[in-house]
């Protein structure tokens, strides 16, 4: 079925009795070409992807619980390009470029909101950092503009001119950035990939891997072994988990992330903006929801919820640049688990076990890769070699010394 | 989150600064001839498990000890604190 | 006040004392004890707001905080509160509040139009429509959707009021004193043990304070001010009115807010809220139920309430919301609003439980009507008549609904327990992983009566109390019956054509539920995603078991096994002021001052936030027009005599033991072993990673006492990482190390004229000849006439030059002093600008080279890593990528054109390539006007730079629009070979 | 000689200030030495330390005073003690006498500078600290001479009940101002 409004305007005189399920609800089959584990935001577009572009045609996708359940359902929104180093800007980049196109081209309204995103920066040394960035950025083709404070002045009246601990001095703008509604974009590539003929079998966790002499054959699950020519997996947040069942150790820490809503506000925020000399970076829903977030809790969890420092830590962060939000109410908060990575990249790999690939290692950034993720991996299994823009995304850079550490910090997940 | 410093008594949390798994205590020895792999599993490679970790925490705002705690990644639970100090010397890194 | 239309007699407030307030500009009274819900029924207001989705008019739903309806914007001017709860705000004389959400006024919304539009916007229409063509969504489409949507607005400006937090400890947390939290902090208390008693709402009493309860033979009200009195009287126990438990974390530890001066119109200078964390051994919650509707035809019309709410106004607050009341019931409960109505006064038309069973008590002039259901209603502004399925229409103004009591689990399941169904009582009741600590009892536990609720909550702290080690105390429970409490499971009205709101603010109907089972939004969270259920600022508190309900029975499943929804803390919306307490503005960080800051402070000096530390950027002169004009001049004057630096920021560690020399040894690149005393050494850190982490120095003052400096902004990091190479890495080294950071002011001494200046401070005989004392030397010794001081040969800015330190305390003093001294030879104090600019000149690397992204080898400074031995990074810093012949290197830069300016930031192209990431070659670091050269300068890392020296190269910077040439050259601009600073 | 001396200037001026029920002030005569129990050597330090003062090394979070009253030594952790000594005119001397006692049986430190010793005291004192330290300061449980370090404010400072409505804050000495904000702050909210 075709969304359209005209089809929205038929279907309200209707009663609305014609809407068809945005997927089917199909049982495994026996054997597929490519079984994607993880049907989270890069699973789904990985089978989008794999169906439409890449033509493969038989492909499953199994998850645990519900289509969109992992990160895709639990994050802050954000799209952008906004990173500096060779291996990561070039992917970011061809990732903004398709979530451009996305809505059209998966016939449905994601609201991607490219509203801009603003990088604060408080201090002289942090605007050369800016700086070198915004100039990779345009070097790589993506869009960059460095604000400085008077235009801020002018543009962000309720900024924290006047009595500010770190002083705003400029900003990053990234034009091109924004929002989008997160859910919609699991369910988007979920219905589009269903069209392509992808099985989404939710509800199916997998249990174990059917390893025969260092090549994968399949996956055994809960509702009974699935037989696969590729198995890629692609479960950020339970990689470590996941993982170890094939008998691997990876070079990512699982962390708990903590996001907040406030109440619904009439329109407060015009984009995306963070702070440099303190952990917060807020955008606005559509609903009129201030959805922000800050550090991450800092310890190993898989709990999905943190606690109340880093709570306090946000709201800090958030008085300190706009304290006009002081009367916004927060609404909720939850934690969503991040696959830290020891460099804060991420990874769209082969593993050494031939048949077995791995997507993940995203840290809190995976959301806006989303379609380029699922694009680079649809070609590395369509075609086992790298996309050209994620060719720097491999398990072994550590033990080549081939580090894409954007924020210099080493290895240390809980730091990136 | 509670850590009960084995000297201290229970303390919040926020007075500790985290590090991550206890093997970092098993610094390799480099001058083992396979030292460029151990040193890349010891830097980078981690157990990650959804369960009991042994983990290190640093009383940054306290007596500046180092901790092992042994935590459950899905509760939170902890069930032992110990000095680092002691745990490394078991280990026998003052040998 | 005679002009409230529906003020009755009776109730908990004071009418002694009347409350003026308005309500969108219209003047209105209340009294004390009232909130503006109550307040603004007893003066008939009954359209309050306007829904979410469709604008449709709406009026007040409850009597507590899971109000979906009257949200309100409470106050104005900078402290306009949106979204606030009517039925929790606090009346107080001089209140003003305006409703929201509508375009023009309250009673002709604009935007009511979206109520016509309803077919085409159901669930999910936005998902399918608004793409084309792509520009509009953002251009068009969006600011439409944005501006209808949203709730309450937000001044803009600054939050005036200021917020506290605060830390506090128990025992026993009891979350909600009502009858059971009451019962049991009476009994807890007693045993001995020390108690917090929270409750949301400013008078204790919970439900006693609405019903016609009575406890010990006294009304139920009295009896809870009974309570309250005993439990004031009991030292270790802390009753906290005003005060929202909102939050479960780790380990027993609470969130809570206490509004101190909410409920009054200013907070005289004192916190308006107090964040509370509540450490707690053990927790116990009682925090009762709620009532839950049941969705029928245009089931959201203002006069349209919970039966409870009812009650609420009616027995505490001396209000009926109508005069004619109609009530629909499925459960016993729901009469008991028909039997207190009557014992007010009130007409009670008619009640209609749907299922055939009828209470014992008979009402008084009400149609008993039994096995109906209503199907629709009338009267848009206010419930005029309704519908039953039967046919009948019975005109009736206020219309109180119960489907029934759902336990408030909100707080266990802030550690992501699921709460399980109990068929008994219809409804979700505590499980799964309960938060560290807690129990939970009463209506809480799902025990509904409130006997059986006062008894259980009793012995469940009774057992707290054994839990903890202490023997419970004798407590005579007291007397009190459990009142009928059966019910049938009926969600909603099946026969209505009409819409059926489940989720009053957020719009959702029961067909928006079936429309998204149909279209496969099948799972719990695919529901509230898809529909929006339960997303509003209730958190779904009245509606999401109803959602439930209806998705099990399209898909034929039982509610348990459709699922469960969980919430997510808070329990009720806090304000992000509160949350961030005092830490805003100026207070936002400490600062940290250095010695000197007096004195630069009174000598002109601008200054700049240096992480925490606050420091001189540079000392302005009357005659100089910017900051250049000060900065070069500051470097001409160290340069060519002597200037002064405050440098006490950089980090200072002392380091004692027998082992440090070897210790110091593993964690420096570099040698240090056989470091003589009396001597510095420059060293150099690498992460375990072999990418380089920091630099300083360390000199050794005696056999087994060193004292080691780091950069400003990493002496915290690195004091860690050497506790923990001491005590994980080196457990046996007898090391033992303490932060001097601010024992000493220290301050660098530059220029040719360094050493005369300092000769006139030092005590003698301490002899500063270049032979007694050369380059890399540093001594104990006294100053200026006893003052013991650390004097250290060691330069940074390249010139002869010393860092001298004496405790901070003299540091004020010794500024002043040095400058005294340094008069005859027109010393100069510099600031952190000239400082730079020096370094620059001279090719050091600091925090923009040392970024945690380069290695020594990158910095040029691969010699520092010690071939003889190991040490922490090196193993790891000889992976084969990090020494690729390609590899960046630092090198400095000065433009073709000397008039150019170099830009940090700027990347670098070779000549004759084009301008994109593939040619990308490297980047400017650091740059500088160099007032020493002419020119501007730069430091930057690139490919093979070392290789190049001489090669022109294009240096762009399109962010700023700029490119100029450059010339790679040696990073030491300023004497290259170093011979100055050891003269 | 002697054209120069330098003052020494206390990192709050003196402050003191009474608020009613609660007064802080400045201890700025308050020399701080830190002493470090080389490993291996517990049993003779403490010795060394019993033999000097006169009394037994308090446990890790307790201190004590001397036999004297003259110095207090609070225990801060497993290998090391801190020694505070009330009303120095020289403050700085302090650990070079400390250190000519102890030979290299413990290593001193001069702390002096490196800490803002605050004075907080009265009936409603315990009611302003709970609005910035989380140690559980009840009497019962923070008995007199208890000892803490902890964070408040994003301050690292030891707290120190030196009698039943007394307590030492000690706080690092460049932040000495934003630390006494924070304590004004307190007191005045509770008031």
């Amino acid at each position: 079925m075709q969304y359209s409004g005209f089809k929205v305007f038929l279907e309200g005189l209707r009663g609305n009795k014609g809407w068809t399920p945005a997927w089917r609800e199909p049982d495994p089959k026996s054997e597929y070409d490519v079984i994607i584990i993880g049907a989270g935001g890069h699973g789904l577009s990985t089978a989008y992807y794999l169906t439409k572009v890449f033509g493969v045609k038989n492909v499953a996708v199994l998850e645990k619980g519900w289509l969109g359940s992992g990160n895709i359902g639990r994050n802050t929104t954000i799209i952008r390009s906004n990173y500096m180093l060779p291996g990561n800007e070039l992917f970011y980049e061809f990732s903004l470029k398709l979530w451009e196109g996305l809505e059209q081209d998966f016939n449905y309204n994601a609201m991607i909101s490219q509203r801009s995103i603003l990088n604060l920066f408080h201090s002289d040394s942090q605007r050369d950092v800016f700086v070198r960035r915004a100039n990779a950025m345009i070097l790589a083709g993506a869009d960059a503009e460095l604000a400085d404070e008077e235009q801020l002045r002018r543009e962000l009246p309720f900024l924290d001119f006047y009595n500010a601990r770190f002083p705003i001095k400029g900003g990053l703008y990234q034009r091109r950035g924004g929002t989008v509604r997160h859910d919609a974009v699991a369910w988007g590539y979920a219905r589009g990939a269903d069209r392509n003929g992808v099985d989404i079998i939710q509800n199916c966790e997998v249990t174990g891997f059917h390893i025969e002499n260092g090549i994968c054959k399949g996956v055994q699950t809960i509702k009974g072994a699935i037989g696969g020519k590729k198995v890629a997996v692609c479960v950020a947040g339970s990689s470590g988990r996941v993982m170890a069942m094939a008998g691997m150790r990876l070079p990512i820490e699982s962390h708990v992330l903590q996001a907040f809503v406030s109440e619904g506000l009439k329109p407060t925020l015009p984009g995306v903006i963070t702070f440099g000399a303190g952990h917060f970076y807020v955008s606005q829903s559509d609903k009129g929801g201030l959805v922000f977030g800050g550090d991450l809790d800092g310890y190993n969890s898989y709990a999905q919820r943190g606690n109340l420092p880093v709570v306090e830590d946000v709201a800090e962060g958030g008085m300190a640049i706009m304290p006009m939000i002081g009367r916004a109410r927060l609404l909720r908060s939850w934690g969503g688990i991040m696959d830290m990575s020891m460099d804060g990249s991420p990874f769209i790999d082969k593993t050494d076990i031939k048949g077995l690939y791995f997507n993940g290692g995203w840290c809190y950034g995976g959301f806006k890769a989303t379609p380029a993720s699922g694009y680079c991996y649809a070609h590395l299994l369509a075609k086992d070699e790298p996309h050209p823009v994620a060719t720097e995304m491999r398990l072994d850079r550590f033990k080549r010394g081939h580090l894409i550490d954007e924020k210099g910090q080493g290895n240390q997940p809980n730091l990136h | 989150m509670i850590i009960n410093h084995p000297l201290l008594g229970p303390r919040d949390a926020s007075e500790f600064v985290y590090l991550g798994d206890e093997s970092l205590i098993n610094r390799p020895d480099p001058n083992s001839e396979d030292a460029d792999d151990r040193f890349y599993e010891y830097g980078y490679l981690r157990d990650n498990p959804a369960g009991d970790l042994r983990e290190l925490w640093y009383h940054e705002q306290g007596d500046r000890s180092w901790l092992v705690v042994t935590r459950n990644t899905l509760t939170h639970e902890i069930t032992s604190v110990e000095m680092a100090r002691d745990v490394a010397k078991a280990k026998g890194r003052d040998k | 006040m005679s002009d409230q239309s529906h003020r009755i007699a009776g109730g908990l407030i004071d009418r002694s004392e009347t409350l003026e307030f308005t309500f969108n500009g219209t003047p209105m009274h209340g009294y004390l004890g009232d909130t503006l819900a109550s307040a603004l029924l007893a003066n008939g207001q009954k359209l309050v707001g306007r829904s979410f989705k469709y604008h449709r008019p709406r009026g007040i739903f409850s009597a507590g905080p899971e109000e979906p309806n009257a949200l309100v914007q409470l106050r104005s001017g900078a402290q306009q509160e949106p979204n606030t709860r009517a039925t929790v705000a606090e009346l107080f004389d001089g209140l003003t509040a305006t409703s929201q959400n509508h375009l023009g006024s309250l009673e002709f919304d604009f935007m009511s139009i979206t109520d016509l539009l309803a077919p085409f916007l159901s669930t999910g229409f936005y998902y399918k429509t608004f793409m084309w063509p792509a520009a509009f969504w953002e251009k068009i489409y969006e600011p439409i959707i944005r501006s209808s949507a949203g709730l309450g607005r937000l001044s803009m400006e600054a939050d005036p009021d200021t917020y506290d937090k605060g830390f506090l400890h128990c025992d026993l947390l009891i979350i909600g004193a009502g009858p059971s939290g009451l019962a049991a902090a009476l009994a807890a208390g007693a045993s001995g043990l020390r108690v917090i008693l929270a409750d949301e709402d400013f008078s204790v009493g919970g439900r006693l304070n609405s019903e016609s309860y009575k406890i010990d033979g006294v009304s139920g009200s009295s009896w809870a001010k009974q309570a309250l009195a005993e439990l004031k009287s009991m030292d270790k126990v802390r009753v906290m009115n005003r005060t929202t438990v909102y939050g479960a974390y780790d380990h027993g530890i609470f969130g809570a807010l206490e509004r101190r001066t909410d409920h009054q119109k200013t907070s005289f200078g004192k916190p308006r809220q107090v964040l509370w964390r509540i450490y707690s051994k053990r927790s116990l919650l009682t925090t009762g139920a709620t009532e839950r509707p049941i969705a029928f035809g245009n089931n959201d019309r203002p006069g349209i309430m919970l039966a409870g709410a009812v009650r609420s106004y009616v027995n505490r607050f001396g209000v009926t919301p109508g005069k004619q009341v109609t009530i629909f019931t499925n459960n016993d409960d729901g009469w008991r609003t028909a039997t207190d109505l009557v014992a007010k006064g009130v007409k009670v038309t008619a009640v209609i439980d749907a299922r055939n069973k009828s209470a014992s008590t008979p009402i008084t002039g009400a149609e008993i009507i039994l096995g109906d259901q209503i199907i629709d209603t009338a009267g848009r502004k206010g419930l005029r008549s309704i519908t039953l399925k039967s046919g009948k229409v019975i005109q009736t103004d206020c219309l109180a609904v119960s489907g029934g009591w759902n336990p408030n689990v909100h707080l266990t399941c802030h550690q992501r327990g699921k709460p399980e169904w109990n068929s008994d009582i219809l409804a979700f009741v505590p499980g799964g992983i309960l938060p560290t600590g807690m129990k939970i009892a009463g209506a809480a536990n799902g025990k509904l009566g409130l006997s059986t609720g006062m008894v259980d909550a009793v012995a469940v702290a009774q057992k707290i109390v054994q839990d903890l080690g202490q023997r419970p105390a004798s407590y005579d429970i007291p007397t009190s019956e459990d009142e009928p409490q059966s019910g049938g499971a009926i969600w909603h009205v099946k026969d209505s054509k009409k819409r059926a709101w489940v989720d009053l603010q957020n719009d959702v109907t029961v067909k928006d539920i079936q429309l998204s089972y149909q279209e496969g939004f099948r799972s719990v969270e695919h529901l509230k995603r898809y529909t929006t259920l339960g997303m509003a600022t209730d958190q779904g508190k009245t509606s999401n078991i109803a959602g439930l309900a209806i998705m099990a029975e399209c898909s034929g499943k039982t509610i348990p096994e459709t699922g469960t929804t969980i919430f997510r803390p808070p329990y009720t919306p806090i304000p992000i002021g509160a949350l961030a307490g005092r830490a805003r503005g100026k207070h936002f960080r400490p600062y940290r001052l250095t010695p000197s800051h007096k004195w630069a402070e009174e000598n002109g000096a601008t200054f700049v936030e240096t992480g925490n530390w606050l420091r001189a950027q540079w000392f302005a002169r009357p005659g100089e027009k910017g900051w250049r004009d000060s900065v070069d001049r500051e470097v001409a004057m160290t340069r060519a005599s002597v200037g002064i630096c405050d440098v006490t920021t950089l980090g200072k560690i002392d380091i004692q033991g027998k082992d440090v020399a070897e210790f110091l040894n593993h964690v420096y690149t570099n040698a240090f072993l056989k470091l003589p005393i009396g001597k510095v050494r420059y060293g150099l850190m690498l992460r375990e990673d072999g990418v380089a982490y920091d630099d300083g120095t360390t000199a050794r003052l005696a056999e087994n006492h060193f004292v080691m400096t780091t950069t400003t902004a990493n002496a915290v990091l690195v004091f860690r990482r050497l506790e923990f190479a001491r005590q994980c890495l080196w457990p046996g080294l007898d090391i033992h190390m303490i932060s001097t950071t601010d024992a000493w002011a220290q301050f660098a001494v530059a220029g040719p004229n360094s050493r005369k200046l300092l000769s006139k401070i030092v005590d003698a005989p301490f002899d500063m000849s270049n032979e007694a004392f050369p380059f890399m030397a540093c001594s104990e010794l006294t100053i200026c006439s006893g003052t013991p001081a650390r004097l250290f040969r060691i330069s940074f800015s390249g010139e002869i030059a010393y860092e001298i330190a004496v405790p901070a305390k003299y540091g004020n003093s010794m500024m002043g002093a040095l400058m005294t001294a340094g008069q005859e030879f027109d010393a100069v104090p510099y600031g952190t600008e000239a400082l730079g600019v020096m370094r620059i000149e001279k090719g050091h690397a600091a925090g923009n080279e040392l970024n945690g992204q380069t290695t020594a080898l990158n910095l040029g400074l691969g010699g520092f890593i010690s071939k003889k031995k190991d040490c922490i990074g090196k193993t790891l810093s000889q992976r084969p990528e990090l020494n690729r012949d390609d590899a960046i290197r630092l090198v400095g830069f000065k433009p073709v054109k000397s008039d150019d300016l170099l830009l940090a930031g700027s990347h670098f192209i070779t000549r004759d390539e084009e301008a994109n990431m593939a040619n990308d070659q490297g980047w400017m670091s650091s740059v500088a006007y160099s007032p020493t050269l002419g020119h501007s300068i730069g430091l930057g890392f690139i490919k093979k730079g070392h290789q190049r020296m001489g090669e022109i190269i294009r240096v762009v910077n399109p962010s700023r629009g700029v490119e100029i040439e450059a010339e790679i050259v040696s990073p030491h601009f300023y004497d290259p070979e170093g011979g100055l600073q050891r003269g | 000689m002697g054209e120069f001396t330098l003052k020494a200037e206390p990192f709050l001026d003196r402050y003191e200030r009474d608020f009613g029920s609660v007064s802080i002030k400045e201890l700025h005569q308050q020399a701080i030495v830190s002493f470090a129990i080389p490993n291996g050597c517990e049993t003779k330090a403490e010795k060394t330390l019993n033999k000097v003062f006169g009394v037994a090394c308090p446990k890790v979070g307790n201190s004590v005073l001397s036999k004297d009253g003259s110095a207090r030594l609070m225990r801060l952790g497993a290998d090391q003690l801190f020694c505070l000594l009330s009303n120095q005119q020289d403050t700085h001397s302090a650990h070079l006498v400390m250190n000519q006692k102890f030979g290299q049986d413990i290593y001193t430190t001069d702390q002096s500078d490196v800490w803002v010793c605050v004075e907080v005291s009265g009936t409603q004192t315990r009611k302003a600290l709970e609005r910035i330290c989380a140690i559980d300061l009840h009497p019962d449980h923070f008995t007199i001479a208890s000892i803490a370090r902890t964070t408040m404010e994003h301050l690292g400072t030891i707290i120190l009940r030196s009698a039943e409505n007394t307590y030492v804050l000690l706080s690092a000495s460049s932040s000495a101002n934003s630390f006494l904000h924070a304590l004004e702050t307190s007191v005045e909210n509770t008031m």
